[in-house]
């Protein structure tokens, strides 16, 4: 079995990813509410320990895909500020030229194949992402993120079939949230959501989604035996999402309670619990992690300045990338 | 007359269609409280209950299977399709089954379903969310096409799919749902296959589609200041598409343009402009020009975004070119 | 719950509707091998027991939807040999007037929404015909009949999902016949296709489609009970066809032996089966059986007479049919 | 020159770009010991093993999200879809991930992937099984759209798209898989974008694809008969799509006719013939006119179905119209 990481250096890792997470939305909601930012995202707040558990338990050359709410999984896979924030505005220099947005941010250079904007849309292009690692031997492993909601898209039972016939080194990993947009999950998902993956013989857990330890053991675990071609691997995590389905949404009362919310930010956070973690078992010190605060939210300011000052694509890129051997496509 | 959105004449169109033949109902994603995320549906669950105002899952597949299946045996299902992007996912339901069934059936089957959805682009939406694929559609047998251009449209159109005996897909303009037309109190209905002519004009005719038909009339304006005349047509419906109004028109201009936000290539333009070059080549003064939404994936950038749809300016410009008599790719 | 079919008139209508399938598969068969027949066409041949025992527990108002193998579910619901001759050979007088063929069949008269060429395809639609009766509540039941293949399509899934939060009065057939055309199922289905269903909260049953009263004991019960609003329900019927995946699929050693096939027929044939168990019951016997199997295959070969002999439609029905209220489509 | 069918030239093709680039592999339903229901694929999994030619579940959008995923990540995978109609079933693997995914990253990541499937009716397949959706996929920008007219063009044209470092779409006449032509032993490739005049001419241009590319050479012998001398032009690929070659020979001929197996309505001829009019305009002595499938679905009855195709008898006296000046549509 791989071993969890237990040395502080990795803990503290942990910690700050999971703090620039919550900071590039902080920051990215305020955009928002600024209208400073072209269109709508749906924020990750709430669902660190999620992303940072598992991305930590991958290396660089694995590959993620990612959702529509995927900030999260794109700053867990090691992608920096200015080329995020960049690409959230719309701007030259963000990982996609501006031609992604939010909802198709890619990181090629750290393995993350995309967000995507539809719902279980990736579902297919992770299993295929294992199907080329398990043919090029090359010991990569695959995550596949997605939402509760997503369960309900058939094409997740097509790849899953397909990953345990072929026996491929992919991670299903589904953060239930509790809600897909306005609707609870009870509402729109029969049955056990775990049971539908071992249904295909497929080795499945469900955990708590806001303990960072617990979500890293299990997937060190997970993925180590993805790489001795045990998998594929199906984990259900219970998360919450702090903010709106999008930032557009305000009034939510109609479908779940100010005093949930308050719940779960009060007595689940996984930041805030992760923090008093370290500190009760003495590993760091309340004002360790205020800097750590302090420094990143630092960061993310400077991210978001710089990015609001730079350049927009020429127009002359509008009809570059179609194909990727035509400079021009309709030149 | 009072003026209300298009968003409300199409919730007007609903709750009247329902109340009328109680076969009617309605289903797709956060329709019922949620109102849809674009606040269209909001209150019919309150009026019709959850039994007729039904809450799917996120699986556009199989609930636009349910649709088809519901239609041939006594209800007349209404379907809300989130996303215009998202007919990719449907097209075997829609395509395959929905479309065929009456002809298959030597007759015996009807399919009285509606799918309800969007088009249009500058949304800042990226490539996913921002496609309008009504071309796809027109293209199969089976299917009626309808594209309506403002809340007046939209009401009489819509009502007038749900009492049709057969599969329509009906486009809305997502962009223009905040939109405000005067719409009569009284009910009407629009009929299908019988254009609109906008704006009576001598010298150009401007044919115009759903979002681009304001652009149409935004050229005639800027062309009436340079003294052209231009006569604006909105075909209502592409299928079946009113090719006597469009033909009369041109014998009189002998000049055509052709607009809509489809993507250019293989699309709605080349159709019309295809049966104008042929059926009125003889009094065709200049060459039929087209525009349509440009041939890449719509960008997310803003910078990039605005340059993929036509412009009142553009349309006006070319329209005028075709006037003076400027010869266009001439050898 | 619901009385099997237990007096000699319902057993002797089980057993001659079993024949008359078998009589109607070795026509088709025939009209292909002498070249008669138009395309090709899969036979249904060795799974009789399924589509009678399970059409027998049903009224000619509750609907079936059925596959490219199709033949059998048809005659089951109570369709003639003309006009299903008539509907194989392209003719007018077929059930939907040679539009549709083998793949197509149709016999909206007896409640059979049609046999499907897309695999799969018709799980929504018959998922839509059950959410169409729960509406008007009147308690007719739909069985959608499907292969083993077709558990590999993800709509199954979606529609499954529905059918259990909205508790539809649905059954799920899957006849797993060993293989999809030229592949055993064990290696394109992983884990279980019963624990598939039972994950969506599907009360899910596996038995042996060869014997037909066991198949109308139980769907006797189910259809009982989903009429009281106790669906949807999932049965597994383990079963055989006995000529190649279609009709032109004549070596066949590559995929399965000829030991395999011989050993099914002997053993399992569920006519051999049921007659010689209604005749050690002392109620028939075996002069009855050769009487009832002389007769049907009378009538089948007179059917198939005049099928050949009747006309085709005429040239001027191609663009019928397209549109439920346009006579002639391009007219 | 050896002379083989277009099946065995899809074959070497294949079976070449397998030996030459050990990342390219094959996967869909039955392509391994089954060699496809057409027999095409015959061999490969003999000599390249079943880790390279991969038979799949009957999970379309599922393995063509596979091929997608694969082809981002190292691999080129080569999809076999069985029937072009199930196009419909894997839209949004295609359209929404496939074709933008390279624009979407902006240029970061490709998509090397090859889906071979097929076109054509006659085969009285009926409604599902004969469609020719070339045109729906020609539509989306991103995809490369290959339709061959003979087994010489399967062959180059396959392998030039096999190389192709963006999403190909290539269909196959499913009639001609039987027919030869003269193809040569030794390698060579047909590039993208540039088309073929299979027959030079004066008085009008014949454009052509696939299926049809040999009915305007019939129609093109039907004329020379008349003394009319008929150029015949095959774009081979509609995107790219080689306008200059037909503009050149338009302005030589001054009359066109486009002929396709789509549906005639918002399908592929209207694209050439609205480029032809309008870029074309000042040379054209008559107008465009154009042959599609009727927009009808493809009915089973041979007695209607052979109505549904044009014929070189329909092409050539279209065409001897426009030559003897004969006045279309004149009002
Ligand atoms: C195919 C498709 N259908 C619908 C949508 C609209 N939509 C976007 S996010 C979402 C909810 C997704 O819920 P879940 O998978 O639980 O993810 P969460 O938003 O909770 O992270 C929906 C319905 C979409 N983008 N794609
Ligand atoms: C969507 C789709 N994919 C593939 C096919 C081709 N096809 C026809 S029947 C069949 C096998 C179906 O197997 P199964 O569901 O077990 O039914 P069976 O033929 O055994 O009755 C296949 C792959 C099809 N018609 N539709
Ligand atoms: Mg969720
Ligand atoms: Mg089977």
């Amino acid at each position: 079995m791989a071993k969890a990481k237990t040395n502080t250096d990795d803990y503290l890792r942990m910690y700050r990813q999971m703090v620039r997470i919550r900071a590039f939305e902080d920051q990215a909601n305020q955009l928002y509410l600024s209208a400073k930012m072209p269109g709508l995202t749906h924020m990750y707040s709430g669902q660190e320990a999620v992303a940072v558990g598992i991305c930590e338990a991958l290396t660089p050359q694995d590959h993620i895909t990612s959702t529509h709410r995927g900030h999260g999984h794109c700053v867990a896979k090691g992608a920096e500020f200015k080329p995020m924030f960049c690409e959230l505005l719309g701007k030259a220099e963000g990982y996609c030229r501006g031609k992604g947005g939010s909802m198709h941010i890619a990181d090629q250079s750290n393995g993350n194949l995309g967000a995507n904007a539809i719902v279980g849309g990736s579902m297919g292009i992770a299993t295929g992402a294992a199907l080329s690692h398990k043919m090029l031997g090359d010991g990569q492993v695959t995550v596949c993120f997605f939402g509760d909601g997503a369960t309900a898209q058939g094409l997740w039972y097509e790849v899953m079939n397909m990953a345990a016939l072929w026996k491929l080194p992919v991670i299903y990993a589904c953060e239930n949230n509790g809600y897909s947009e306005y609707t609870r999950t009870e509402e729109i998902a029969a049955g056990s959501i775990t049971a539908r993956a071992e249904a295909f013989g497929i080795e499945s857990f469900s955990i708590d989604g806001q303990d960072v330890l617990a979500v890293n053991r299990l997937a060190q675990d997970l993925v180590a035996r993805c790489r001795k071609g045990e998998g594929p691997f199906f984990i259900e995590l219970k998360t919450y999402r702090y903010h709106g389905h999008h930032v557009g949404d305000i009034n939510r009362d109609y479908y779940r309670s100010k005093e949930e919310e308050a719940e779960w930010k009060k007595s689940r956070d996984p930041i805030t619990g992760f923090g008093t973690w370290l500190q009760s078992e003495g590993i760091v010190s309340s004002d360790d992690l205020v800097a750590i605060n302090d420094e990143v939210r630092a960061d993310a300011e400077a991210a978001v300045k710089y990015a609001l000052d730079s350049a927009y694509p020429d127009g002359s890129e509008v009809d570059m990338h179609v194909y990727s051997d035509t400079e021009h496509a309709l030149a | 007359m009072r003026e209300i959105t298009l968003s409300q004449a199409v919730n007007e169109a609903i709750a009247e269609e329902m109340r009328r033949d109680e076969t009617v109902f309605l289903m797709g994603e956060d329709v019922a409280e949620a109102g849809t995320p674009f606040k269209i549906t909001s209150g019919l669950v309150e009026e019709f209950g959850t039994s007729r105002v039904i809450d799917t899952p996120i699986s556009e597949p199989g609930f636009v299977g349910l649709a088809v299946g519901a239609a041939m045996t006594g209800t007349r299902p209404l379907v809300d399709l989130m996303f215009g992007d998202f007919l990719f996912l449907v097209m075997d339901q829609l395509c395959n089954q929905a479309a065929k069934t009456h002809y298959m059936s030597g007759g015996k089957l009807k399919v009285p379903m509606v799918l309800r959805t969007n088009l249009g682009a500058t949304r800042r939406s990226a490539a996913q969310h921002s496609q309008s694929l009504h071309a796809l559609v027109a293209h199969i047998p089976g299917l009626r096409v309808a594209l309506p251009s403002s809340a007046y449209e939209a009401k009489g159109l819509l009502k007038t799919a749900i009492r049709d005996d057969n599969p329509v897909v009906i486009f809305e303009d997502k962009l223009m749902y905040q939109d405000k037309a005067p719409v009569p109190e009284e009910e009407y209905l629009l009929p299908f296959g019988q254009a609109n002519i906008l704006r009576e004009g001598r010298d150009v005719t401007l044919i115009g589609t759903s979002s681009m038909v304001q652009v149409c009339l935004k050229a005639a304006g800027l062309l009436e200041a340079q003294g052209i005349s231009a006569e604006v047509i909105d075909p209502r419906t592409i299928v079946p598409l009113d090719e006597a109004t469009i033909l009369d028109s041109v014998r009189k201009t002998s000049r055509a343009v052709v607009v809509d936000e489809g993507h250019r290539s293989y699309g709605v333009t080349a159709e019309i402009a295809a049966r104008i070059s042929e059926k009125a080549f003889y009094h065709l003064d200049a060459p039929v020009l087209r525009f349509g939404a440009m041939d890449v994936p719509v960008p997310f950038s803003p910078a990039l975004e605005d340059l993929t749809v036509a412009t009142p300016d553009q349309v006006a410009e070319a329209a005028a070119r075709l006037c003076r008599g400027e010869m266009f790719h001439a050898a």
